[in-house]
């Protein structure tokens, strides 16, 4: 029989990361303490892979209200008015459980802009899928599509736009992105901040259950056969349930009841009290005796690592806790008093009476961060010494544009959007089929526009480029409706960083964005990486997406991608 | 007159119902809380569209028997107006206000698109000011609009003029193809035999503003407002 | 305690394009003698009641008022003491 | 003949809102003794064959392959035979 590994290496900690661990804490930690380092250190949770990398993109503009580091991005639209945006990954849950993953995935993103203060106004999404030649990918496309339309029609929320692209590179490992974008009074703010020491901590929402446990440091690996063992890792989303969060969270957020507010994603419990703490320098006791759970007889491991959807995480000071509680009853949900800001600087578990982890927050939010190697790929050399010129010119030009038009890369992507209610809210101005969607803001003449890009085959091709042009093509389609970009937040899909050219890819590609960025004076706002799309060894294209917001002063003369009247010019612009 | 918009746990077409009634026709509207009994002053109640309790079990199953059904119910009994738009609309038939059920589309897919509707019955406090056979383009969002009722119901709908839009080509043709559900008859919305209760799987509310592209349902709303004037002079008059 | 298994399904004359669906994705599979599929709801309720008649009388009611819909669905149900 | 009664439920440990949803429904109705509800999938299908081994076989491989998604869900079936 193999012998059994330290409980550090089964959850993805390497041998010198718990040695520092042991050193930070003087002894060893235990479970729990482990448990919770591991999920810290993850790279879905640290970055640590990326960090440096990430510290290229331009972060400041005028207009920035908030760039990175906080659940979402805000830029300023005037008026005192803010566009909060951010993309999220939900690739691997949505490769086992299509419907499910990609209605989780919509969740988690609407809560990180509600976490901010913003009313969510509209969704879009980003998918890349295989072949829809193959039985497998259709039936996971049809699920992903139908989770989002599933979760996101029973917002309200208006899915308005997206992009999508098919290539077989992704056909066991499909993307599957989700982007919010959300509208806030400046003065309406909040961050995802514990502040204020003896400020009361609150799990609102959701009661928590044994799902999702360890659903990020198993984002954090790539698929195998084994990980379609451990299952649970994907949970089932409850809509109707989020929808109530929204309106509740909302309300104590503009009744001024809300020091601090931040949704519990990946590694629950544990990332989001960890990150607060850390945001404001503070410390944190929780008592998970507290929680409101789902299941009888679960460890404090098992709330605290808990991916139980629909909770957030509130800050507030003492005397707000009664009517706070109050609001959240009328809105049919629970809310509990699980712990307390200190002033110690430590992270502290209880169970009743009983500490069951005690670690400095300092040392859980400074995860170590790693310069991995990086390596031109072979084929990149190989591609290089390729020029058009080897194609032959084809002869029938007609059957070639029938064939592009029948492509689904090109052709109408109507089958999705028409699954997305895309005009709740009254807001949707130009709709899915767009270059880019147009919402007017209500009760202004303004108007904002969105749109997600990023074309895998380019990256590949010229992974420098190919940033750049994502970015390019997000301002481009932005002002194809009139709008003035503001800012873009992004999604870093790739494969596995501990390869030397899967690094270099990326490398590559956030330093072309960069660039596209610098050029066209468009900060980026907020993003995420997710690294590990590969299944058996295999990497999918290098895949960053785009997503951008831009202003219209006046939303009454936006523009439209359609021919007008006969007899109108048609002018060809650029080079 | 005054509106009241009932918001269910799940409903989210509430606001939107609310921000046409007051911003689009400049008149009183108000929010009813599923838990109050208070219709006292409402003129016309509206069941909003959304996925009140999240359409778990069935859409429409749990919200009907929210305390202010009941109540719903009575001011529809003494003909006060009740309108169902979407979610509404199911709600309405899940309470026995209106005849027949839903059931999921046919394609099982959720459709939000434009779709042609022909008014067949422009004698309703909704329809006034439409032309009977008149075609008109309204949007529709749901996963549940496939509706059905008996042979007889469905008999006794269509003899007594309760059947108000069918989907429809946009020349007017009731053709399967412009079905986007599968709904029998290609029926979009039903009235009950007064006429004060009506429920339809289509958003008038989306289609009252030139900013968001289609202006045909301005004149539902007005219709209801024209008829309650013709109404109250008729009660003056008399 | 009592166990109730509660089956919903759509009428007979009533067209279940779930159960169609279902039926071709299992031909596509090649599972070619499948003659016919229909799909339902299945439900499983515990009650605290010691008395199998009230039981039974509390479920059928929950049925008519809320679990089924009687103008296209059928449903019957099994019930079963089980331990609390 | 043979008829298979498929039951596909959603894991114990994975939340499931619809049963959630009408349990709330039903203790608003007063039924106060409700403890517990589930809800999932109910499917009747009807195969083509005289060998129960081999019904029980196809049953069970296409409850893994299409029926239910061992993720999530588990599932449960009973076989009758049934005159054609
Ligand atoms: N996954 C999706 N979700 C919603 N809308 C989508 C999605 N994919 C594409 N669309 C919409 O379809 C239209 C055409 O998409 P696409 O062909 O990718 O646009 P582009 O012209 O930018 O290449 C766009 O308006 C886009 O918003």
């Amino acid at each position: 029989m193999a012998e059994k590994k330290p409980a550090w290496q089964e959850m993805g900690l390497t041998a010198q990361e718990y040695e520092r661990i042991c050193e930070i804490l003087g002894r060893e930690p235990n479970y729990l303490e482990t448990g919770i380092f591991a999920v810290l250190w993850s790279e879905h949770c640290s970055y640590k892979n990326s960090r440096p990398v990430l510290k290229r993109f331009p972060t400041e503009g005028r207009h920035v209200l908030q760039g990175p580091g906080e659940n979402a991005g805000i830029v300023d639209i005037g008026d005192g008015q803010g566009v909060a945006l951010k993309i999220e990954s939900h690739n691997h849950p949505s490769a086992i459980e299509p419907y499910q993953g990609a209605a989780t995935g919509v969740g988690g993103i609407v809560r990180d802009i509600f976490a901010m203060g913003a009313r969510p106004v509209a969704l879009l999404n980003s998918l890349r899928f295989g072949s829809l030649a193959d039985p497998r990918v259709r039936y996971l496309f049809s699920g992903v599509v139908a989770g989002i339309s599933g979760y996101g029609n029973c917002l309200g929320i208006p899915t308005v736009g997206g992009d999508v692209f098919f290539h077989p590179s992704f056909r066991e490992n499909p993307l599957v992105n989700a982007m919010c974008v959300g509208l806030v009074e400046h003065a309406q703010i909040r961050r995802g901040q514990a502040a204020g020491v003896g400020n009361s901590v609150m799990v609102v929402g959701a009661r928590t259950g044994r799902d999702g446990i360890h659903g990020c440091t198993f984002a954090s690996e790539e698929l195998s056969e084994e990980s379609e063992e451990r299952r649970p890792a994907v949970q089932v989303g409850d809509p109707f349930l989020e929808k109530l969060l929204i309106e509740a969270c909302l309300e104590v957020i503009k009744k001024g009841y809300v020091v601090g507010i931040q949704d519990l994603g990946a590694a629950g419990l544990t990332s989001s009290s960890a990150e607060m703490a850390g945001r404001a320098g503070t410390g944190m006791e929780i008592d998970v005796s507290l929680v409101p759970r789902r299941e009888e007889g679960m460890t404090p491991y098992e709330v605290m690592l808990s991916e139980s959807q629909e909770r957030m995480l509130l800050v507030l000071e003492p005397r707000h806790v009664e009517p706070v509680r109050r609001i959240f009853s009328k809105w049919g949900l629970e809310a509990a008093v699980i712990g307390r800001v200190t002033g110690d600087g430590i992270y502290r578990v209880l169970d009743g009476e009983n500490p069951v982890a005690e670690i400095p927050v300092k040392a859980l939010t400074d995860s170590p961060v790693y310069y991995p190697e990086q390596r031109e790929p072979e084929y990149y050399q190989r591609l290089r010494s390729w020029t058009p010129d080897a194609l032959p010119e084809p002869e029938d030009l007609t059957a070639v544009l029938r064939q592009l038009l029948a492509s689904p890369n090109i052709a109408s992507k109507e089958w999705i959007y028409t699954q997305y209610d895309h005009m709740v809210m009254l807001n949707t101005v130009v709709g899915p089929g767009a270059d880019a969607a147009v919402l007017r803001v209500k009760g202004t003449p303004k108007g904002i526009a969105l749109t997600t890009d990023g074309n895998p085959r380019y990256c590949y091709l010229d992974p420098y480029r190919g940033g750049a042009i994502a970015v390019a093509e997000a301002a481009r389609n932005l002002s194809c409706v009139g709008a003035e970009p503001l800012g873009l937040t992004d999604c870093l899909n790739f494969g596995n960083p501990g390869k030397p050219e899967i690094y270099w890819q990326f490398t590559r590609t956030v330093e072309g964005m960069s660039e596209a960025c610098r050029a066209l004076g468009i900060p980026v706002v907020s993003g995420n990486v997710s690294f590990y799309n590969e299944t058996d060894g295999e990497a999918i294209h290098p895949a960053p997406v785009v997503g951008m917001v831009g202003l219209l002063p006046d939303v009454a003369r936006h523009v439209t991608g359609a021919f007008r009247d006969p007899g109108d010019e048609i002018v060809l612009l650029g080079r | 007159m005054k509106f009241g918009v009932v918001v269910f746990p799940g409903s989210n077409c509430d606001v939107d119902c609310y921000h046409v009634l007051d911003r689009v026709f400049g008149h009183p509207v108000s929010y009813i809380w599923h838990q109050e009994r208070d219709l006292s002053g409402i003129d016309c109640v509206i069941l909003p569209g959304g996925f009140s309790y999240g359409d778990y079990l069935r859409t429409g199953a749990i919200a009907r028997f929210a305390p202010v059904m009941e109540e719903v119910a009575e001011f529809a009994e003494k003909g006060g107006l009740v309108l169902g738009i979407c979610n509404g609309f199911q709600i309405l038939l899940e309470a026995g206000l209106l005849p027949g059920a839903m059931r999921r589309n046919e394609s099982l897919q959720f459709r939000c698109c434009d779709v042609f509707l022909r008014v067949e019955n422009a004698a309703t406090p909704y329809t006034g000011l439409y032309r009977r056979g008149e075609v008109i383009r309204y949007p529709i969002a749901h996963g549940e609009g496939n509706y059905y009722a008996t042979p007889e119901i469905l008999a006794q709908l269509e003899e007594k003029g309760q059947i108000v839009f069918r989907y429809c080509t946009e020349k007017g043709e009731v053709t399967p193809d412009a079905n986007p559900n599968g709904a029998l008859g290609n029926i979009a919305g039903i009235c009950n035999q007064r006429g004060n209760v009506l429920g339809l799987m289509p958003h008038p509310e989306r289609c009252c503003e030139e900013i968001v592209g289609n202006t045909d349902g301005r004149r539902f709303f007005l219709s209801i407002l024209h008829w309650w004037g013709m109404e109250r002079q008729k009660r003056v008059t008399a | 305690m009592f166990e109730a298994r509660v089956f919903v399904t759509l009428k007979k004359a009533i067209l279940d394009p779930q159960g169609k669906a279902v039926k071709s994705g299992l031909l596509a599979l090649g599972y070619d003698r499948v003659e016919d599929v229909r799909v339902g709801k299945y439900l499983m309720l515990t009650l605290r009641t010691t008395d199998r008649l009230e039981a039974e009388k509390e479920v059928r009611e929950m049925c008519d008022r809320l679990l089924a819909n009687p103008v296209i669905e059928d449903y019957t149900f099994e019930l079963r003491e089980v331990a609390p």
